[in-house]
């Protein structure tokens, strides 16, 4: 599974995209990011104020309880500033 | 009723021309009764910014502005149906974004388009972050909760 | 504050250029955020109609439009409007009507925008009668409610 | 004072403007369009439905009700249609 990272999170991170294999248990967005959060200190600078991450499972919006299932791509941002 | 249009939708770096766009949508046609234009400009915010640079999600951009251009074209009998987002580096006065909407009734033109740029704000994948003038690094816009109650009101 | 700008306001037989129009409101500006053009056509009606013709009352027609161009002024902290109206010989695909509004946000331009259209409709002086396809004489246009009511939102 | 005749109104009247001089009671729209109506059959047509008809005094809109007063120029049309 891809895992792409934009914005501020990309620079906390220091990433823009990486391929990541989560365990079985890691079902939904919400469960991906604390996953995510373990994976060092820029990863928990990252997703340390849930409220402000969003979430897309192969280029749709999901929601925290939405499942990954096979997705192939998954990418956390922070809300959408364009327009 | 005339099917509904297919929208054209295109997310870029380049500069784009609304006369040029305004023209596509309507050339040929003599059943166009109100179009109505959108253009997002970068301001310069009293000469303390020296640019925008305008990151983006390639593939979802493109993707989730065309599910709001058919949600729009679902709501509102629609004849035309153009949008635009650029991205990258946009100096203050540069062209962001257009919507351009074209339709038999006013009401409906207006709305539609209104309709589009609320969800834009909210919806499709891009971020803002500042350049300060004198090239101080800036930090990255804030999204404003008066943008989501704009596109709560179309619930 | 900036001052409010003047409204440019023109009632002319010949066509106009909304690009044009757009660069005289913009150029030179990087204070502007949103830009709203709204573009009125003729249309043909299902091939019905030959042409409009477009009687006004000059005079009162340019300052009817000034009057509710400075109302919108009054309401909204515009950056720059301009309204053009023709009259004469209008045929389908061909422009009437040209509103362009200029604002920091997109909600003033948007509602301007809409206020000033929804105003012209029951406040210029202007009369519609059309010529049918094939030469017959047509009538005039009539009033619509729906134009009435549009208007009264803005009480 | 002259008198404008706008669409409708000028076509059944067969004029679109005239010089008229109304008698000092005639003080309000309403009382000159009366006194206009009897001026002939064009003129009875042209004002037979009160309801669709619009009055300007000196290039601004006017209310039945409105003064005629000193105005310089009176006009009178159908229910806009522009835009």
């Amino acid at each position: 599974m891809k895992a792409l990272y934009f914005a501020r999170v990309r620079e906390r991170i220091g990433l823009s995209e990486e391929e990541i294999a989560p365990p079985g248990e890691v079902v939904t967005v919400r469960q991906l990011i604390e996953w995510l959060s373990r994976r060092g200190d820029g990863y928990a600078a990252a997703f340390a104020n849930p409220a402000t991450i969003r979430a897309a499972v192969d280029k749709r919006h999901a929601a925290p309880d939405a499942p990954i299932g096979a997705a192939r791509e998954v990418a956390f941002f922070p809300p959408m500033t364009g327009g | 009723m005339t099917p509904q249009p297919a929208p054209s939708v295109r997310v870029q770096a380049d500069d784009f021309d609304v006369a040029h766009e305004q023209a596509l949508l309507t050339q040929g046609r003599r059943d166009i009764g109100a179009l109505v234009s959108f253009v997002g400009l970068c301001r310069d915010e009293d000469g303390a910014l020296e640019a925008l640079e305008l990151e983006h999600y390639p593939g979802m951009a493109e993707a989730e502005i065309s599910r709001v251009a058919v949600e729009a074209l679902e709501r509102w009998p629609l004849q035309g149906l153009t949008v635009i987002h650029r991205f990258g580096q946009i100096r203050p006065g540069e062209q962001i974004v257009l919507v351009l909407t074209a339709a038999r009734h006013r009401a409906d033109a207006f709305a539609a388009a209104e309709f589009l740029m609320d969800y834009l704000k909210t919806r499709a994948p891009f971020w803002k972050k500042e350049r300060r003038a004198g090239g101080a690094p800036g930090d990255w816009i804030s999204a404003k909760s008066e943008d989501d109650s704009a596109a709560e009101r179309w619930r």
